[in-house]
């Protein structure tokens, strides 16, 4: 299945990017793609990561579906 | 009357805070964040603010719902900035208006307290000698 | 960077929240009080207030002096209308700038209520049907 | 003694001016000044009054003296 996943701030900083498409097995969750990322950007494991599908937050462990956005971000900073 | 956007422009408080006044009210409370020149002795030279924009509104927009549901209150506008901020530049303007203005306080205060809790906006800030993205402290629990 | 005023002119809630904003500040809270059209469903045509002047201005900057000392606190500004005000104009605007904002609400909170009890200013509302000189709930205790 | 009064408010609407100057026996209060005022304009009686001495709140029993200036008006409504 595939998926849209989006960074802001940091983690946009870390992956140098801002959005990929993802080709995920069926049950993937945001924790196991966050597993795949820490390989190749091993500071994002250094960060409380926030999750979000489809513009909620969820837990980590939700499973994803085909056509899902995912954002990931660390703790959110504004006002 | 609520109303809550993002802006890259600058915010004026007063057409924030007038913006939220129905005729049975007597009292507004605005919150006005802005870019504090020195934290803890190191001093910000600018800021920059990024939002996951659709979310953000959504989370605005959840959080103007349970504030209506929890407090007495008439009305509710939320405006924050994003991109590039100078010192002393408003980044958020929170305005609630109420009958009696308790609760106008009350809710205010927690408006601004949830808003830097869920919505999903990040800051930066650009140093003299470097620059990072703000963590913030408090948990989100998914609902 | 405290001022406490009073004026016949009207009163902008910028001016007086963007006057108190000194560089170590984060958060500005401010009060803006404005002549409600209805109050308990009699209907309001205008508000007229009245000072003993010279001593509303001393029981505003005792009050300024009392809450720099009691709240963590960085500036005050309190600028008090008189005279004739139409509906939905701003009577009073309290803005208090603080590092952090909770001590700004709570400020800004305790100085709207001791004003609306010890400043001498007096307002009669002007009714369809009549007047009437308000008459205060709380009770002053002299010092 | 002489000692100037001033009113405001209902109390200035009550008795029809704003400001006089009082001929006051020594050791005279604010608390006698209200009981005086009150024979001419018996209204006052019906309102809770606030008393300041130089633009002091004072209790009514506060010993007046020579060129004070005693502010007479009912509780504030400022705000």
């Amino acid at each position: 299945m595939m998926i849209k996943a989006l960074f802001f701030g940091l983690t946009a900083d870390l992956i140098g990017s801002r959005s990929t498409d993802l080709d995920l097995k069926d049950h993937a969750t945001p924790a196991a793609v966050l597993d795949h990322l820490a390989v190749a950007y091993p500071e994002i494991a250094r960060h409380r990561i926030l999750i979000a599908v489809n513009e909620e937050y969820v837990p980590a462990e939700t499973l994803l579906r085909d056509g899902d956005e995912l954002a990931i971000f660390t703790a959110v900073s504004g006002g | 009357m609520d109303f809550f956007e993002l802006t890259t422009s600058p915010i004026g408080i007063t057409s924030v805070a007038r913006r939220v006044v129905p005729p049975e009210c007597g009292a507004t409370v605005t919150l006005d964040g802005y870019v504090r020149q020195f934290t803890k002795g190191r001093e910000t030279l600018h800021l920059f603010y990024e939002a996951y924009e659709p979310m953000a509104l959504k989370e605005m927009q959840k959080l103007i719902e349970q504030a209506n549901r929890d407090f007495e209150i008439s009305s509710i506008g939320i405006v924050h900035r994003l991109g590039r901020l100078e010192i002393g530049e408003t980044s958020v303007v929170i305005s609630v208006a109420a009958p009696h203005r308790a609760a106008a306080f009350v809710a205010c205060e927690w408006l601004i307290r949830e808003l830097k809790r869920t919505v999903p906006i990040w800051k930066k800030e650009i140093y003299a000698d470097g620059e990072e993205w703000i963590e913030g402290e408090k948990d989100v629990t998914p609902i």
